[in-house]
């Protein structure tokens, strides 16, 4: 049982940190408006510099431009990043998810196309999976590919809750080729260039009145044949590698999510709140359970790092961290009073921002369903959709609301 | 035993809801984020509806009604976010009603509107009367009170008043050196008072940070108990306001989840969503319990008035706080967006569980009632 | 609004009070063992006191013995009783359910039998619903009712949970008459002698160590034809008109589960925790839940009074005062430390006695799920079972579980 | 990086359940609820297994293991309910070693049984050594202490101290006069010494009221940081068999939610049940989580031990109460009778959740500890 790094680590770890110690007079500040150009133009720069110096795309494979280490040594540089207080790679979804899934599933020609310039910030991705119909139950998108006669491919549609659509250059897209078949076989991945014919942009605003995310909607976008990933009709496939390495960046470093620190912080500078036996014992709570995070966390990053796959059971960790997260800042805010809900507070923007993160990577509900059937054993719902064609499915459904 | 709304009762929450449905609250409130001048002038609907004379005597032009009257017109209030001043107007009336002030007359015909600022009573942990701080845990000492003749001069501050700003009479509560409540009326143009109009979150809430600088008002001779119903009575109209919001947000959150389809069935269907719902009813049927005992005790049992409002406060604020977390929730990303209706609900419950005192320190009323009533301090 | 009696009710109150004030010293103490035969005794001749008083009964037609009064006279006889500190009847569920049951669908003869003794505790009865196999699904009951010939029934199976089952006269039981046909079809109530051939009683220990329940075995017990109430194959009504007398009691009185004012009480007295924030806060979010109980109670009592039904959403008041029941002991017992659990404590019984009560007439999943539907209009799930003959549906879960 | 068992590890742990596993330990507790005498004496079986001398030095013929190892073994002891007086034994034993006091031989060998009687180290709203009262919120002064040469007088009483009868020696802490920490090995026929045994409600769990009357022990030469390691170890050691009983009770829950059907249907597939089930998976992952910080900081990071220990217990001290009851829950009725497992793991949680200071104390602890951090008081 050991926390500390092994020699070699060590060694990482101190070429990572004089790495960052030279250059972190170059990076950009660490948060900055997604609408602002010029921000964005320098996190890309910096992204670069990071994929230059092999602190990008860690444990993608060398033969791609990545490291080819182990998630220990991401860990290590997501910890030094952190402690020279710049900011990482703007590309978190490409390289972290997308990228991982066209090395898996994608042809050559796709590598060798895409992975270089996603991994030096030249292109930057997004993930053009969830739509207004489509949240909880993913394999539901409507958004349609057609033949185009022999030349590729029409795409129709609307998704929604992209994060940098607004910048990106390509999405990696999943559609319906084929209505008449259950849900989940029907589904085929795209490669979208975010600038052709028919795509356009929408920020969406959130509670707290900033646009975190965007509507893409889709109005007869042509792509060629080879924007297919996976092969027509394995969509979903496809789609569960990008979920499976989202899983997997779980743990990784987030665990300062409900700002503990800060929190404890708020509460020793108060006399009157310190010496309180609920504003303490709310305090204890909440800071147990961002412990457990934390410590869990390590637990299954030594198993990443033995070659295992974390269980399901992973993703407790974000219902944990979340609710955690609500726990502290309603804490913090009922030490201050109203005053934390100036509008230029960060707990005012922390108490907007959490109830929408509850939901987004899907809802609580649908995470507590997953563990329960494949960490526990338990036996699925019904189902009433199984087996039954798309297009049948959702006729019922219409159906059923009508007056 | 009757404990159910009367004919008249009735008739005056639809009459209340009518009104209401002539201007798009909602909306304003979301609009009014951006711009307050989005937010309409509710102040002569509020007047034509009689509300500024609900709790005045008829002798005074008022329409000599009760607390539980007032709580049925704040819930539908709250059921929409109409900005409607009566949590600053009702008790500065009852105050001024209880004294015979001379502007009852102009009070009760709208041309005054008066706003309360609140003080809060003594407990046993705490032994002065207390006033909301700008920040932090500890209240803030209620302004200090020399009383001159029929006037009283005020000295101190009190922050996050609500309906203070464009109040053109305030109700305020001080301490003389006895340490005993001294009420006064203070003109909106007195000198040595500034009102500091200030937002917080929900843009529906106004609210002010209120100083006395030497500044003059009219004695109200009304003794401690007046001052602290009127403090409770702000309390019970929070929590009316706050249990029509549940009911909208529950409303809102049953029609969807039976409309919207995941995994071919309803979400309603579900039964995580199902008694998710189910406590949200759990929840709003317990605090109208309360409202109904408030709005009972003050008239009938006023022994018990501090008791039932501060649990109805406390029911009802954690009531909101759920319903509006649920709301975005079984909503899916979509209730979290500046579109939906549910950030505004989530707006006014943050804020409101934080003012006058907050729901915690309800909460904690609630504990002491019980205690003294078992075993005095 | 008023909480206060009419004159006439007021006039009422008095009589009652009088007659209890000239008879509360022939009464037995307020509790007792079950175990204990001369308690029981003791209770049986009180109750036969309360009948011939007017007092028990109240709301049962004047032809059968009872007062023909309304509800509100039945709650003031209940606080009255409770304000004398004498108990009340012994056969609660007998004169609240069993015996408005028989009076709805009894025949003449059965009615003339069987409810005078009833009501004067000459003959306890108690209800035969539940079984291993049939808890919050209760129509699935498998307790076999054979024609036994052309002279009545036979009846064979296990009952579970039933009170009074070792001092009862008499049981209402809900049994299966025809296994072919869906479960709620096939099922028929009978009236049982406790004393008949092949009833045998085993009591059930719970928690605490009391038996609060009994076991009831049936085996090959003979009934008439005429012990046969409200039809052949109509069982699941006559149940249903049961259940709907059990969910009418919520609400009567019930409202000083949790103790309130003994917890108030305690921790007034204890100035450690008097002082506490945390202990205070516990201590108000518990009264606060009780209080609304009690408040709502008399709402729900306001529209019996007026002659209309309270909602199913009343039910909700079962779960709140539970749950406060088991924060309030806790918080007792964190304020009084392991002493509170000592085997003579009042707290230590609660602190038994609760956890079997959550599920003690309906778990509170089942509860939400009918207020959900029924109150909010939500939909069903999906019902695998319906419209299946029982007997292949047994078949199935069977098959399920093999390994 | 490596937060993982060794593979020393995974066998002393399959080690101690193997060994128990050879005892009906489970319905033993629920014999013993009406017959003490039905406790099997584990003693022989720890000796065996060298528990004794697990946190003892090899020098003095104990095993030399850390913490971390005697987790595992309370965690197995905890997942069958199985009486070994652990609690009592090793935080006694770390004091002793520490101390390296002349007993340490026959400690490690089993033939003295050492106590542990705790004493909670001063924090910042409570500035004394303090101990458990017989009943009541408050706790009581730590006895008296005054050191004559080599030995100890003590003077006070400490209740429900865990397996105090019949133990052979009490490793105790008194106050002396100057408020330090002082800590005596009290032999348990000392004149003046008394052992009150009790039990409450969990027959599995040995406790007794312990008090000094002018009682003389050996003194034990270590300091306030060693006594308050043995206070956090104590802690630790409850969580860890709070864990294990969490695993069982889900175990047991999850395997009848597969069995037992309801409307067709194994209950397991409703989501109420699923997501209750998964709650407590969530709550016992959390615990474990913790259960290894403590472990490790014990050995590795002592300053962040008293966070650690107390962030274990309050983790593990409600995930029990909430496993207990859920399998309460989810067997229906069956599940509240006396011949069902899940009463006895109900009765070690409501025992052990107010057992040293309680769960709630440690997770004030827990505060108390990130509020230093953030700001020495």
């Amino acid at each position: 049982m050991d926390l500390n790094d092994t020699p070699e680590q060590a060694a990482y770890r101190e070429k990572v940190r004089a790495w960052l110690e030279a250059n972190k007079l170059q990076a950009p500040p660490r948060s900055g408006s997604s609408e602002d150009g010029a921000y964005i133009a320098s996190r890309r720069a910096w992204q670069r510099r990071l994929a230059e110096a092999g602190l990008a795309g860690v444990t993608w494979p060398r033969e791609y431009g990545g490291q080819g280490l182990g998630p220990i040594e991401q860990v290590t540089v997501n910890q030094e990043i952190s402690r020279a207080d710049v900011p990482g790679i703007l590309d978190v979804i490409g390289i972290g998810m997308l990228g991982p899934c066209l090395i898996a599933h994608g042809t050559e020609e796709q590598k060798s196309r895409y992975l270089g310039p996603m991994l030096h910030g030249d292109e930057v991705w997004c993930q053009l999976f969830s739509e207004p119909g489509a949240g909880s139950d993913l394999a539901a998108v409507q958004t349609r590919a057609l033949r185009n006669g022999d030349r590729g491919w029409m795409l129709s549609g609307q998704k929604v809750w992209t994060t940098n659509a607004q910048f990106a250059s390509f999405g990696l897209l999943l559609a319906r080729t084929d209505p008449d078949v259950p849900k989940h076989k029907g589904l085929t991945m795209f490669i979208v260039p975010m600038d052709a014919d028919g795509v356009s942009v929408r920020g969406l605003r959130q509670i707290s009145g900033e646009a975190e995310f965007n509507e893409v909607f889709l109005d007869n976008v042509p792509l060629d044949e080879d924007a297919v990933v996976g092969g027509v009709g394995n969509g979903w496939a496809t789609a569960l590698t990008v979920l499976m390495f989202e899983r997997l960046t779980i743990g990784f470093g987030s665990e300062n999510f409900g700002s503990p620190a800060r929190l404890s912080e708020l509460i020793a500078s108060d006399r009157a709140a310190r010496q309180d036996a609920e504003v303490r014992r709310r305090l204890g709570h909440v800071i147990t359970e961002l412990l457990a995070v934390r410590f869990n966390g390590y637990r299954a990053l030594t198993m990443l790092a033995r070659g295992q796959i974390p269980g399901t059971e992973a993703g407790l960790a974000k219902v944990t961290m979340v609710n955690s997260a609500v726990v502290a800042t309603d804490l913090a805010a009922d030490v201050i009073g109203p005053e934390a809900l100036d509008a230029d507070s960060d707990w005012s923007y922390l108490i907007s921002f959490l109830p929408g993160l509850k939901s987004a990577g899907g809802t609580e509900q649908i995470l507590r369903n997953t563990i329960g059937e494949r960490v526990l054993g338990l036996p699925a719902e019904p189902r009433l959709d199984k087996g039954m064609p798309f297009s049948e499915l959702r006729a019922k459904e219409r159906e059923a609301v009508a007056p | 035993m009757n404990f159910a709304l009367s004919d008249e009762q009735v008739l005056l929450r639809e009459a209340a809801r009518g009104a209401l449905s002539r201007h798009k609250t909602v909306e304003a409130a979301r609009e009014a984020l951006e711009d307050p001048r989005a937010l309409p002038d509710l102040w002569p609907l509020a007047v034509e509806a009689g509300w500024p004379g609900l709790l005045i005597g008829e002798e005074h032009g008022g329409a000599g009604l009760d607390a539980f009257d007032a709580l049925l017109v704040a819930e539908e209030c709250g059921r929409v976010l109409a900005a409607v001043p009566l949590l600053g107007l009702l008790p500065a009336t009852a105050i001024l009603d209880a004294a015979g002030d001379s502007s009852l007359g102009a009070v009760a015909a709208g041309d005054l509107r008066p706003a309360y600022v609140p003080a809060r009573p003594p407990s046993e942990l705490e032994q002065g009367w207390t006033v909301q701080p700008r920040s932090g845990f500890a209240r803030a000492e209620a302004p200090h009170a020399s009383v001159e003749g029929a006037e009283v001069v005020l000295e101190g501050e009190v922050a996050f008043v609500p309906d203070a700003p464009g109040a053109s009479l305030l109700v305020a509560i001080g301490e003389d050196r006895d340490g005993s409540p001294v009420a006064a009326a203070v003109s909106a143009d007195a000198p040595g008072l500034s009102v500091d109009a200030v937002t917080r979150y929900d843009s529906t809430r106004s609210l002010g940070h209120v100083a006395f600088a030497s500044a003059r008002g009219r004695l109200l001779g009304v003794g401690a108990d007046v001052l602290a119903d009127a403090w409770y009575l702000a309390h019970a109209l929070i929590a009316a306001e706050s249990l029509g919001g549940v009911q909208t947000c529950l409303d809102v959150s049953v029609a969807y989840a039976k409309e919207r389809f995941t995994f071919g069935r309803a979400i309603g269907s579900y039964q995580s969503i199902k008694h998710e719902l189910t406590e949200i009813l759990r929840q709003l049927e317990n605090a109208r319990g309360l409202q109904y005992y408030a709005g009972w005790a003050r008239q009938s049992a006023p022994d018990e008035f501090p008791l039932a409002a501060s649990a109805a406060r406390s029911a009802a604020g954690h009531a909101l706080d759920s319903a509006a977390r649920s709301m975005i929730n079984i909503h899916g990303g979509i209730g979290a967006t500046w579109e939906h209706d549910a950030p505004l609900f989530f707006r006014r419950a943050q804020l409101s569980r934080r003012l006058l005192g907050g729901t915690e320190d309800a909460t904690d009323r609630v504990a002491e009632q019980s205690l003294l009533a078992a075993a005095p301090a």
